[in-house]
């Protein structure tokens, strides 16, 4: 028996039962906008808490603990502080982009998170171009970071914002493409037919076996430095820049920049767990008649992925500007290009392993 | 073809890395060596020999052993120690001998060398174990080590 | 960024760039004037004296027994092996013959403190490069080491222990057990530096091939210590002049022949396995006997100079005293390692990236005050 | 070599070098400042001596007199001597840098320059390294009086 969840569905049901239509979109949108600013804010300062647990541990220290159950409200601590701040900024920075930077990379992941569904039915937005939409849309992140770099009148800003843009343009190419090797196997670009499609035979990375291993893990590398995250992490590089893009800003707009960074792992990391663990589903369906419990395997699922990208982050050197360009350039890329064809061959002939 | 002898080779070394972080991270609780130290204040020991500021160390009797000989004062490279003395008269032999007045510590100039406490030729003063000496105000750093109605004890003499 | 009319578009645009005094991988407030085109550094130009406390000018000032707490707060790193520098300066200028538990005790606390100097580099050195937890697995062995210092001298960094003569006091009774116990424990823990930033593909291409120093330039520059050794110059003080007790242990000169980032890397990681060695030779036959040969209150000098050199952390430390026979020098000349070291800085990284100065710098280990004093 | 045959062979290029091994470990050649890049370069370059390795070079306030003192060792030959000279010009003393012959001598002379003043020619970069650009005096010479950052015991 199958409980339908259809939450988005009731919701938007009622709202135009006791509405005009017009007002009741304005509505859904407004409500829409606010539960994701909530979701953005909350899983924002829980990613920070767990980065900071996380490292910890690997550091052999013991993090945050001191406010609330095992330092949980820390980061909220860490946030009022930060609202509280006063906004300084270069004097003769180029005050309008400098100031629009932050909402660039905020807006960009903001959109990006708008067409992850967290279970069955119950995402904003299933648009027939899913994959597309959310490739496209977290390319506009590196606008902001650009923007604020060039702006802030900084040379260390200025190295790290043309680092970004070379970063992530290069790095698009492999995230596209690797995402593309399992539209391959999927055949579509809507995210709920890709899930579709793996709960009818498997999650993909068991069903395109070697080059969906492959893919997922350029896929990987890729989307950790599509996240600036180390050890790609040549836009901040502490040791080299200071700050990178960011060194001239402070409180909220500081902040922004720093919880975008997060949002945007969870969403290569929910865009990885989509395209290869099966989005909500869970493993073996032992609980698929209860699409509540989807959010729970989402979020599990999730979180491991991020778990992965830290452990990557605690462990590894930064690379070098130019070996980051050989990575990409002279491994990745050609890889991924032989494995869309593999992938191919392998969907041409039926060799996918179907449960 | 060593195209992918590296490939192979790096993701190797990368896994090496990881499983040596990894396996801190599943052994945190036993590993971490992070001592929390304003809640530890009470447990917290120092070694005998910590140096942690000079004092002047008295016995029941309010008595001290500094003869006011200022061979610290001499010692000290950075001129931390200041005696005030005068002469008494001695009350067994009637002579004129030195006694200290007030002996001037001042933390905030010391830079923990120990000169001072080799050189003492009567163990007058020594290290005390205190550790956190950080105050608001700097005055509270310069210390008069000799406590307020202070005598020295009787039989410590000079050594000439 | 300006540009001047002579400057066309085609032509490359260099600026300048501060790295410093305030900045993560100087290490202390050092300045650097970059010239910059692009990532690739065209010129270096250091700026020194930010912690500058003219400790020459306060040595002339000062008997024996108190310059040799100044030298603390040279090289913080090796502060053991500064003390000992001069103590050995002043006690050869005497004649002065200490007893060989000393000469013992001594050698094996210098070797300490290369140990910790080394483990505080290699943590600093994967932090340079971007591998932050190296920091605090470094950190965590130095504790250990710390802990020891602190039982018997009773300061972690600034220790002090040396007076002209000999030993300020007698070993702790614990000394011994805690470091074999260090020895047991760090002999497993080394390994581990190894697998986790050494053999890393990243780090050996961030470090291979860049920074790199001839055996004709590194003596040239007057570069001693790990990065001379690296270049292939031996360079080792306790190897050439050998002072203290090392005339009578067996080590290894770590003399490697590229002279790049990465062999750097190596002559320190194999300096630990070197002093650990040396250690273990000495700490079992500590000689009983008298921990200092007593001296005048007041050092005078004979009218002379000497010249005393030690192998510290960083290179080679060479005090210059001469003295004209009053109670303090007439002048005093440390020549600090560091110093020397920087200045083959600029042959180094010019034409390397900014990433690659972060790198080159690291391997230099420099300790500020040691090139400022 | 031994510090006998050393001065044997370096007195032969230049009869107007005295040479001393009172109160000193090392071998002392005192050179007139119009030689001292005639006799370090020679010193670096003639096969038997071959110093390649300035380990310390210090200035020096002798009262009377400026001077600077260069400690040279052979990597080869593992022998050491001192290279001394001196002016009794306090206003504008000036030698000739040897920073071509060894190189590591340009930061050193760059410290020594700071500190007293002695000038070098032939220098690329001679600049205050330590003390700031606008400091007035030169801190380590024996006339010098600061009397709101100098405490005198």
């Amino acid at each position: 028996m199958n409980i339908s969840l259809s939450i988005t569905k009731n919701i938007h049901d009622w709202l135009f039962e006791v509405m005009s239509a017009p007002f009741a979109t304005v509505v859904e949108n407004v409500l829409i906008a606010v539960a994701f600013l909530a979701f953005f804010a909350l899983a924002g300062l829980l990613l920070v808490w767990m980065e900071r647990r996380i490292a910890a541990f690997f550091q052999l220290r013991l993090g945050p603990n001191r406010v609330g159950p095992m330092g949980l409200f820390q980061t909220i601590a860490d946030a009022l502080k930060l609202v509280s701040k006063e906004l300084t900024g270069p004097d003769k920075a180029d005050k309008f982009l400098y100031n629009l930077a932050p909402y660039f990379v905020i807006v960009a992941s903001l959109m990006a998170l708008s067409v992850l569904p967290f279970s069955q039915e119950f995402h904003a937005f299933d648009i027939n171009i899913g994959v597309f939409f959310l490739i496209a849309v977290s390319s506009i992140g590196v606008i902001g970071i650009l923007l604020g770099g060039w702006s802030s009148n900084n040379k260390y800003s200025l190295i790290g914002a043309m680092r970004s843009g070379l970063q992530t343009i290069s790095y698009e190419l492999s995230v596209g493409l690797s995402i593309l090797t399992i539209v391959v196997l999927a055949g579509s670009l809507q995210i709920s037919e890709i899930i579709a499609a793996q709960q009818a035979g498997g999650w993909f990375i068991i069903q395109g076996h070697i080059p969906a291993m492959i893919a997922f893990m350029i896929f990987m590398i890729a989307g950790t430095a599509e996240t600036n995250r180390a050890p790609f992490d040549l836009i901040e590089a502490e040791s080299e820049l200071g700050a990178g893009f960011h060194t001239e800003y402070s409180g909220m707009k500081f902040a922004y920049f720093f919880l975008a960074e997060f949002i945007n792992m969870f969403i290569i990391a929910a865009i990885g767990v989509i395209l290869f663990f099966g989005g909500w589903l869970s493993p073996f369906g032992i609980t698929e008649s209860i699409p509540l419990l989807g959010i729970f395997w989402f979020m599990l699922k999730v979180l491991g992925l991020i778990f992965l990208m830290m452990w990557f982050r605690w462990t590894f050197p930064r690379l070098r500007v130019d070996q980051l360009l050989t990575l990409e350039w002279k491994y990745l890329l050609p890889i991924n290009l032989f494995n869309i064809v593999l992938m191919a061959v392998i969907v041409w002939l039926g060799l996918t392993i179907n449960f | 073809m060593s195209y992918f002898s590296d490939i192979y080779n790096g993701v190797k070394t990368l896994l090496t890395g990881m499983s040596v972080t990894g396996k801190y991270f599943i052994n945190a609780r036993k590993e971490i060596i992070t001592q929390e130290f304003p809640n530890n204040r009470a447990t917290l020991k120092m070694f005998d020999r910590f140096r942690g500021e000079v004092v002047m160390p008295h016995d029941e009797n309010n008595e001290h052993r500094c003869t006011g000989c200022q061979k610290c004062e001499l010692a000290c490279p950075n001129g931390s120690i200041e005696i005030i003395w005068d002469r008494v008269i001695d009350e067994e032999t009637g002579k004129k001998i030195k006694a200290i007045d007030k002996h001037i510590y001042h933390l905030s100039m010391c830079t923990m060398c120990g000169l001072c406490i080799e050189a003492c030729p009567t163990d007058a003063i020594k290290w005390s174990q205190n550790f956190s000496n950080s105050s608001y105000d700097r005055t509270q750093l310069t210390k008069v080590l000799n406590k307020p109605g202070s005598k020295i004890a009787p039989g410590v003499k000079d050594k000439e | 960024m300006t540009t001047t009319t002579e400057n066309n578009a085609f032509k490359s645009q260099e600026y300048f760039i501060n790295m410093g005094p305030q900045h993560p991988a100087t290490h202390g407030v050092l300045r650097l004037l970059l010239t910059i085109d692009g990532e690739i550094i065209k010129n270096i130009d250091p700026d020194l004296g930010y912690i500058h406390r003219s400790i020459e000018k306060m040595c002339e000032r000062d008997s024996y027994q108190q310059i040799v707490h100044l030298t603390d707060r040279m090289d913080y790193l090796s502060a053991h092996i500064n003390n000992e520098a001069v103590c050995l300066a002043v006690e050869n200028a005497l004649g002065l013959e200490v007893p060989e538990r000393v000469k013992v005790i001594r050698t094996i606390i210098a070797e300490l403190t290369r140990l910790a100097s080394h483990q505080l580099w290699w943590g600093v050195m994967g932090m340079d490069v971007g591998a932050l937890t190296t920091y605090f697995y470094g950190f965590r062995d130095r504790e250990m080491i710390n802990d020891i210092f602190e039982e018997t001298c009773g300061a972690r960094l600034t220790m002090n222990y040396n007076i002209p003569g000999g030993l300020m006091f007698d070993l702790h009774p614990n000394f011994v057990q805690r470091v074999k116990d260090f020895i047991a424990h760090f002999k497993t823990k080394l390994p581990e530096y190894d697998t986790l930033l050494t053999g890393n593909v990243i780090f050996q291409k961030r470090t291979q091939g860049v920074g790199i120093l001839t055996k004709e330039d590194a003596i040239s520059f007057g570069t001693t210590g790990p990065v001379a050794r690296a270049s292939g110059f031996s360079c080792d003080v306790r190897k050439h002049h050998p002072y203290s007790a090392y005339d009578r242990v067996q080590f290894n000169e770590a003399l490697f022949t590229v002279g790049d980032t990465f062999t750097r890397y190596q002559v320190r990681i194999q300096e630990m396995w070197e002093s650990m060695a040396i250690i273990e030779q000495l700490i079992d036959n500590i000689p009983d006997g008298e921990f200092k040969t007593p001296t005048n209150a007041v050092i005078k000098l004979p009218k002379g100079e000497f010249y005393q050199r030690v192998e510290t952390a960083r290179g080679e430390l060479g005090v210059f005293i001469v003295s004209d026979g009053k109670k303090n020098p007439y002048r005093l000349k440390f020549r600090s390692p560091g110093f020397s070291n920087l200045s083959a800085l600029k042959k180094m990284a010019v034409g390397s990236k900014l990433g690659d100065l972060v790198a080159i710098m690291a391997t230099l280990d420099i300790v500020v005050p040691d090139i400022d004093r | 070599m031994t510090n006998s045959e050393l001065q044997t062979l370096i007195s032969s290029w230049n009869s107007e070098l005295e040479f001393s091994e009172a109160e000193s470990q090392f071998l002392n050649i005192t050179v007139k400042p119009e030689y001292l890049h005639q006799l370090t370069s020679q010193l670096k370059s003639t096969k038997e001596t071959s110093f390649d390795f300035l380990f310390c070079l210090t200035g020096m306030d002798w009262g009377a007199d400026l001077g600077v003192v260069y400690h040279l060792e052979s990597t080869i030959h593992k022998h050491q001597i001192v290279v001394k000279v001196n002016t009794s010009d306090r206003e504008n003393p000036t030698f000739d840098s040897v920073c071509d012959i060894w190189y590591t001598a340009e930061f050193h002379e760059m410290e020594v320059f700071d500190f007293f003043g002695i000038k070098f020619n032939n220098h690329p970069n001679l600049k205050r390294l330590f003390m700031p650009k606008d400091w007035v005096g030169f801190p380590l010479r024996k006339d010098y009086v600061d009397e709101v950052n100098m405490v005198i015991k």
